[in-house]
């Protein structure tokens, strides 16, 4: 293997910590500097990380890539396991992509109360935290990068976020850090339950598919960790921080919260909890899936009673979480493939969602549906038509991305996983179906109430600036993908059906 | 009984006596005397188990040294003559305590060596064994405890006096 | 000959009116002459062991128990003639201007 | 790890022997001690009072008022036995006994020839130490107890003096214990055979005597009851025969503490020129009680700052130098 | 018998060190006291180099009463480190005011020479002297802000709490000795291991109880706390610092050598004891903690809490080697990173004391504009404390929870209760980083802090992200210095 093949992920994924150090030594006065560092170094990562996307090898997405395994505390047999195979690459990639679109994005944004050069660290620290969990292949390592990310999204949400910013930002803090502690309790029990003892994840999916943890131990380690992932997921009823997370961060808070942080609840389902315990899995998927569909349903109806354009957003997060879940549940190559989708169609859309809302309380100073008033079209038809544009891909309108996740984890549903009860299943998908319509009949009414409409007294006056140079940058990406995921889903399905199925092999078939 | 038992009750009540006077005693000072009574009876006591070294550094120190220092500084915070409340309000749980503790002792006690099983046959310590004994195998304590000893007296030098300026 | 128990007992007494008058007293340095008691209620059983055993370790053990207390006895009534020069007062349960 | 030698303890010993001799013994020991002093006594009288050209008593048994002393206990018994009526009755009362007693006790182990004794203990001169020190306490109990305040100032000198003073005198005394190698007082006179200890350590002398005189409250170091200042010290409120202990126990230290003296330093009871020696004994005692006495006569009294700083800043560090130097010496020869 | 003079040299150096700055304060000029310290720091650094000098092969001298072995180095380098930065960020604390800088540092050491003989000490007696050399110059020092009541007040109670704790433990020593016959640790372990008859077992096990009485008043478990709160309090801070840090450590490697070279043959019988003092130490520590408004306490409660964590593991104790083995380690390594946290954090405290002498968590208002290098490392060693990666602090965490998984039954349950706390502890940790950040401060003007306490405070920061970056750095240490035998 190369040089460049053993170290290109952790390059990746550290480059913007070393930007963070770096942007911590340049004087707060140089502001353009640090702007400029912000998007040197998340775009030296995403092009690092593209590279790695050109060098993988497509057909042979089921092993490891780019795999690195050296010794790191041998007292407790943690090792530095990285890698990256078809399930990761896409979240991976998406990672740097957001990162880098949000770096832009501050070229010109920087909410208040500024300090921007800690802003921009934060939000590089963050990136090497979100990154890392999608490459670790070793728990604590996993665990490590998966708890990096709490700090610099506290302060994130706690310094730049809006009024309620603090509750808001201690609550993420709390819920999650309360889920992942019980996530490691989990791991330590796996662990110790392997023989050999070891924190290797593809060894302890190894032996947990052939058998080697018992029943008991996986519905008890299967609990532990089945919090931390759901917290972060979040699924229902652990989604209450998600809201109110939402609501008070910054735009690139949301964005990176709702686009890349949630995705690592679900990579954590995928990548662990269901190969290392597959017994317990099952036993428990009927239940994720219930809550699944709860999840669907409740967040449908909560998002008709938002009046809170960035909260309903947020609400929606919680339903299109819950058809990732749902598809998980199902616990078939389809429903995983599925779910793997809707996490990468859900960090776009949502995440350009967030972006559209950022932009219009950065015109209107208000993110309230009646304030707002309608006439977004009028006033400012760009926005407008993007805005449209993404909330239409996020209710899933065939051939934009969000389409796709939905429609294949309704699917599998149909059909789950031989050992799962059928009729059950079933009733999830129509519980599902009933979650779309809802969806949509939201997303429309949302659109009717601000984009059409006139624009009101209050609005006629303000000058107010169309989308931006900034903003086109950092946007069009992202509607690239949008279209691009919707028409050409093979984009992502190609790279991660053969690691799906590897990984469904492993469970148990 | 042998005659030191005959000895050692007595000195042993005489001692627990004092004890109980000096947690009860309604003045310090009385306290303080009552501590010197129980600490020459248990110095008493070193005597009939042929402790002798100890004994007299027993007296030395606690009586000769210790119980000064103690009326010193009852005297010094102006110990009153006649009666104060000199105990909190948790008399009776420290009562029950007290009982209880001892209780416990003794049970744990005669549980662990039988009543006429082991009897001391005092051996006489000479000062020189003794000796021997601290300066070699415990010599490391020994000068340990010294540097105890200089700190503290530096220490409470430092703490007690006057500074000029207050 | 002495019964070994009845030098335990006598012991036993001497720490448990110790522990009584740690717990019943409210003056600094009553506390601390309980606390001595205790210190020879030590002290008694290590004199009666080092003689049961026919070891000379209990009584070296005895003659640092005597000193450290010394010690500290110097070192408490400093602290307690400190506190009575800036309160006038050395009963515990006045000293108490620190509070959780 | 038991290097000792199985045995008896004092007690054995006790009990083995006829009550009759320890009875015997203490009677001679409680004998001595009711005599000595009076001597002394007598001899300060005469000897303050031709020091400062005066005759002292004349009258009292005739012959230059040699029963001055016994007619002054008589006087002392006859008298009312007043108790100040805040005082702590128990308190004030048992503080003579306790002053006293310890200066008894401490004759058991002076011996005054190699076979009168009443015990020869092999820790004698720590015995000595010890028991000295007990005296304090009855100061203590005297100037608590009176409730009068400058009882208390003068308990609260004595006992400061008394601590500040052990220290020396223990030093010094642990220096000739070095040089002896053995606590035994009665070892200790044996090791000087060649020569008195004195001669090696006159240093050490020095500083025991002063010592002795600070612990005996006598000038230049009588701070405790100095009368211009605080009256009478502690004892101010002591009439009668409870005062007279407190003389007796000044007089008897004088003589425990010279004894001692003699012992450590000028060789105890041995002596040449065929006198026995307990008469040897009795003279160095006498001797060193005359010192006693004649400093009084020459010496002003100290402040009580100049007193602390004196034992802290200068005998102590000497008496650790001189401990030093013999533990060299000894270390060098042996 | 022959002395191994190489085994004691650095305690050699280190005492005369001590004799040399007495005699020193002596006959400098008042205005020159502050000398003490760089002659404090040279001797602290020379008696390190002669510990460096010690490793090898464990050294045994007195009889067996004193060993160098790795433990003992490792807690020895410890305890010399944390002189080293006592020391340092005592020299502004101490030189502005009127104190008697040449005690405060003799007394110090003096402490620091009973920790450097803590962890040899494998004898009843030399446990109690070094305990109480640690302890005695402590209480000095801890009223050494004379003037003071509240100072005064933190004396007092340290020193009765001490001194009845030092009784307590004495009586379960003196029946130790009576049951084994034996003050040497090993020996006793050989004879409680043994055939003792039920009675005599039962009165060990009540003298274990009294002895481990003795040293929870030393780390500070509950119910024997009350005294640090408001002795850190009162306290001169970097006395609080030094309290926090060494003092509690010195009572954990006492700890350790009694309950695993003395008395792990009784574990069945003190595990649960230690189950139940830790459970309650974390819960009480941390509830208290909750409402506090003053920051030293916050830390002194910080403390305790952290001292129930330090003491799980010793619940652990079972049959099983490879399970002590890793509690052992735990409890080691949660020590020493323990310690680097807290004195980081109060470094921090003693360059904001400069200016409020109050020091409320309101003090530390906008600390993060005013000095952001404070900021980060108070920041830094808050999410420590919490155990948060990637920090050090989250792998004495780790360990601890490992070794809890591995023991199973008990051991999970305990693990369980701790991670409920150390969540539960984020809350108020963060008071703290909440305050300096989101808080506006009432005046903008840059903290002043001496050089010093800065390069402490950073250096600190910076083995704590070392730690929690690379922990191999370290984690190899505790394993290897461990007294579970083979």
């Amino acid at each position: 293997m190369s040089g460049w093949e053993r170290s290109a992920i952790s390059i990746a994924t550290f480059l913007p910590l070393v930007g963070a150090v770096v942007i911590a030594f340049v004087p707060k006065e140089k502001e353009r500097a640090v702007r400029s560092l912000g998007i040197l170094f998340t775009g030296a990562a995403l092009a690092v990380a593209v590279a790695i996307a050109i060098g993988f090898d497509y057909g042979s997405g089921g092993g490891l890539q780019f795999e690195l395994d050296t010794r790191w505390i041998p007292v407790i047999g943690a090792r530095y396991h990285v890698g990256i195979d078809g399930i990761s690459l896409p979240l991976y990639v998406l990672t740097f992509l957001l990162s880098f679109l949000c770096a832009v994005y501050t070229w010109r944004f920087v909410p208040e109360p500024g300090k921007t050069k800690a802003f921009l660290a934060l939000q590089l620290l963050l990136e090497t935290g979100m990154a890392g969990t999608f490459i670790a292949f070793d728990l604590v390592l996993f665990f490590i990068f998966w708890e990096l990310v709490l700090v610099p999204m506290y302060f994130l949400i706690g310094i730049w976020g809006s009024a309620n910013r603090e509750y808001a930002a201690i609550k993420f803090f709390l819920y999650t850090l309360f889920g992942s502690v019980f996530m490691l309790l989990g791991f330590l029990g796996m662990y110790f339950r392997a023989d050999p003892h070891t924190f290797d994840i593809l060894k302890l999916q190894a032996v947990g598919s052939s058998g080697g943890f018992s029943h008991t131990f996986q519905l008890v380690a299967f609990a532990g960790v089945f919090l931390g992932f759901a917290i972060k997921v979040p699924m229902w009823p652990f989604h209450t921080w998600l809201p109110d997370a939402h609501t008070e961060a910054p735009t690139v808070g949301s964005v990176l919260l709702a686009g890349i942080l949630l995705k690592m609840g679900t990579y954590g389902f995928v990548r662990i909890a269901l190969p290392v315990l597959p017994y317990a899995a099952q036993k428990y998927a009927p239940w994720i899936g219930l809550l699944a569909a709860i999840a669907i349903v409740y967040a449908a109806l909560a998002c008709l009673a938002q009046r809170d354009l960035k909260r309903l957003i947020a609400f929606s997060s919680v339903g299109h979480m819950g058809f990732v879940m749902l598809g998980i549940a199902t616990l078939t190559p389809i429903g995983i493939n599925a779910a793997i989708f809707g996490m990468v169609a859900h960090g776009l859309i949502t995440g350009m969602l967030f972006f559209c809302v950022g932009s219009v309380y950065d015109r209107y100073h208000t993110r309230q549906i009646a304030d707002l008033g309608g006439g977004l079209m009028q006033k400012l038809p760009y926005l407008g038509g993007v805005f449209a544009f993404v909330a239409i891909a996020s209710l899933g309108l065939p051939g934009l991305a969000g389409f796709w996740g939905e429609v294949m984890a309704l699917l599998s549903s149909y059909n789950p996983a031989g050992v799962l009860n059928t009729g059950l299943f079933r009733g999830f998908m129509v519980a599902g179906g009933v979650g779309t319509v809802l969806t949509a009949g939201y997303f429309l009414w949302m659109l009717q109430r601000v984009n059409m409409g006139t624009v009101p007294e209050k609005w006629k006056e303000a000058a107010l600036p169309d989308v931006l140079a900034v903003e086109w940058v950092s946007w069009v990406p992202l509607l690239i993908g949008i279209v691009a995921l919707g028409v050409f889903p093979r984009i992502v399905f190609g790279v991660t059906d053969g690691a799906v199925r590897g990984l469904m092999h492993l469970f148990g078939g | 009984m042998s005659a030191q038992e005959y000895a050692f009750v007595v000195l042993a009540l005489v001692g627990t006596v004092a004890a109980f006077r000096l947690v009860t005693a309604r003045n310090v000072v009385h306290a303080a005397l009552y501590l010197v009574v129980t600490l020459a009876m248990v110095g008493g006591v070193y005597l009939i188990l042929a402790a002798e070294f100890v004994a007299w550094v027993q007296i030395l120190i606690y009586v000769g040294a210790i119980v000064i220092l103690f009326l010193f500084g009852l005297m010094l915070t102006k110990a009153p003559i006649g009666r104060e409340a000199l105990d909190n309000q948790q008399r009776g749980i420290a009562l029950l305590v007290g009982l209880g503790v001892l209780a416990g002792l003794v049970f744990l006690i005669q549980n662990a060596f039988h009543w006429s099983d082991p009897k001391i046959q005092p051996i006489h310590v000479t000062t020189g064994a003794l000796g021997e004994s601290l300066f070699r195998q415990y010599v490391l304590p020994f000068e340990a405890v010294s540097f105890l000893l200089l700190a503290a007296l530096i220490g409470a030098i430092v703490l007690s006096r006057k500074d000029e300026r207050s | 000959m002495i019964r070994l128990p009845l030098v335990l007992f006598f012991s036993a007494v001497l720490f448990s009116a110790g522990v009584y008058g740690v717990l019943a007293r409210r003056n600094a340095v009553l506390v601390l002459m309980s606390i001595e008691l205790m210190l020879n209620a030590v002290n008694v059983n290590l004199i009666a062991f080092s003689q049961a055993l026919h070891d000379l370790t209990g009584q070296a053990f005895a003659l640092f128990v005597i000193a450290v207390a010394a010690a500290e006895v110097g070192i408490g009534l400093a602290i307690v003639i400190l506190i009575y020069r800036n309160r006038e007062t050395i009963n515990i349960d006045e000293v108490n201007l620190l509070k959780w | 790890m038991i290097s000792a030698v199985p045995g008896v303890s004092v007690f054995d010993d006790w009990f083995a022997n006829f009550w009759v001799v320890l009875v015997v013994k203490a009677a001679a020991v409680l004998v001595f001690f009711l005599v000595a002093p009076l001597l002394v006594g007598y001899m300060e009288h005469k000897v303050l009072a031709h020091m400062q050209a005066r005759l002292g008593p004349m009258y009292a048994g005739r012959f230059h008022g040699w029963a001055q002393l016994v007619a002054d206990g008589a006087k002392f018994i006859q008298k009312e036995d007043v108790i100040p009526a805040a005082a702590d009755r128990w308190v004030f009362s048992l503080a003579p006994a306790v002053a006293l007693i310890p200066y008894i006790v401490l004759f058991v182990v002076v011996p005054f020839s190699n076979t009168i004794y009443a015990e020869n203990l092999d820790i004698g001169i720590f015995f000595v130490m010890a028991i000295g020190s007990v005296n304090v306490i009855g100061v203590l109990m005297a100037g608590w107890s009176s409730a009068n305040k400058f009882s208390l100032i003068g308990a609260l000198r004595a006992a400061a003096q008394l601590i500040a003073y052990e220290l020396p005198l223990v030093l010094a005394a642990a220096s000739v214990v070095m040089q002896a190698g053995t606590l035994s007082l009665i070892g200790i006179t044996e090791a000087q055979d060649r020569y008195w200890f004195v001669l090696t350590q006159p240093i050490g002398f020095l500083i025991f005597m002063v010592a002795s005189l600070a612990e005996l409250t006598r000038p230049p170091f009588d701070m405790p009851i100095a009368d211009s200042e605080i009256i009478f010290g502690a004892y101010t409120e002591y009439t009668g025969l409870k005062f007279a202990f407190f003389l007796l126990t000044e007089y008897g230290g004088i003589v425990a503490l010279s004894s001692i003296a003699s012992i450590l330093f000028l060789g105890g009871y041995r002596g040449f020129l065929g006198i026995p020696d307990p008469l040897w004994m009795a003279a160095k005692i006498g001797a060193l009680s005359f010192v006693v006495i004649w400093l009084r006569a020459t010496y002003p009294r100290l402040r009580e700052d100049q007193l602390q700083r004196f034992s802290w800043l200068a005998l102590i560090p000497l008496a650790l130098l001189q401990i030093l130097v013999v533990g060299f010496v000894k270390v060098a020869v042996g | 018998m022959t002395i191994d003079y190489h085994a004691i040299l650095p305690e050699l150096i280190l005492s005369g060190t001590i004799l040399v700055v007495l005699v020193a304060d002596a006959f400098i000029r008042p205005r020159r006291t502050w000398l003490a310290m760089p002659i404090s720091l040279a001797g602290v650094l020379a008696s390190l180099i002669a510990v460096l000098t010690l490793i090898g092969s464990p050294r045994t001298t007195f009889n067996g009463t004193y060993r160098v072995d790795n433990f003992a180095l490792l807690f020895k380098v410890f305890f010399l480190s944390v002189a080293l930065v006592v020391l340092l960020v005592s020299l502004r604390y101490f030189r502005e005011g009127r104190w008697y800088q040449g005690e405060y540092y003799y007394l110090l050491l003096t402490s620091f020479l009973g920790c450097v003989l803590m962890p040899s000490s494998r004898d009843l007696l030399m446990l109690f002297i070094s305990l109480e050399l640690v302890s005695a110059p402590g209480f000095l020092i801890a009223a050494f802000r004379k003037s003071d009541p509240r100072s005064n007040e933190a004396g007092l109670k340290f020193f009765l709490i001490g001194v009845l704790s030092s009784a307590v433990m004495l009586y379960g020593m003196s029946l130790i000795y009576g049951v084994t016959g034996t003050t040497g640790l090993y020996r006793i372990g050989a004879a409680l291991s043994g055939t003792l008859s039920g009675g005599k077992q039962t009165l060990a096990e009540a003298a274990i109880l009294f002895i481990v009485a003795g040293f929870a008043f030393k780390v500070s478990a509950v119910p024997f706390q009350f005294w640090a709160p408001d002795t850190y309090e009162g306290a001169p801070v970097p006395v609080a610092a030094f309290l926090a840090t060494a003092s509690k450590a010195a009572g954990f490697a006492g700890l350790l050598q009694l309950m695993f070279v003395a008395f792990r043959a009784e574990y069945a019988f003190w595990t649960p004891i230690f189950a139940a003092l830790s459970i309650a130490t974390m819960t009480i520590g941390n509830l208290v903690a909750l409402q506090q408004r003053q920051i030293v306490r916050l830390l002194a409660y910080s403390s305790i809490a952290q001292a129930g964590y330090m003491l799980l593991p010793f619940a652990l104790v079972s049959a099983d080697r490879v399970v002590n083995h890793d509690a052992f380690a735990a409890a080691t390594t949660y020590i020493l990173i323990y310690a680097v946290m807290t004195l980081g954090a109060f470094t921090v405290v003693i360059a904001l004391s400069r200016e409020s002498s109050g020091l409320l968590i309101s003090d530390f208002a906008g600390l993060m504009r005013r000095a952001p290098l404070m900021g980060v490392a108070m920041t830094t060693f808050m999410v420590s404390l919490a155990g948060i990666p990637p920090t050090g602090g989250f792998w004495a965490k780790f360990l601890v929870f490992k070794a809890g998984i591995e023991r199973g039954g008990l051991g999970t349950a305990l693990a369980v209760v701790m991670l409920v706390n150390s969540v539960a502890s984020l809350y108020y940790y963060l008071l703290v980083p909440r305050q300096m950040v989101f808080v506006e401060p009432e005046t903008d003007r840059p903290l002043a802090s001496p050089a010093l306490v800065t390069g402490v405070a950073a250096l600190a920061t910076l083995a704590i992200l070392a730690i929690g970056v690379y922990p191999q750095l370290f984690y190899h240490f505790p394993p290897l210095s461990t007294l579970v035998g083979p």
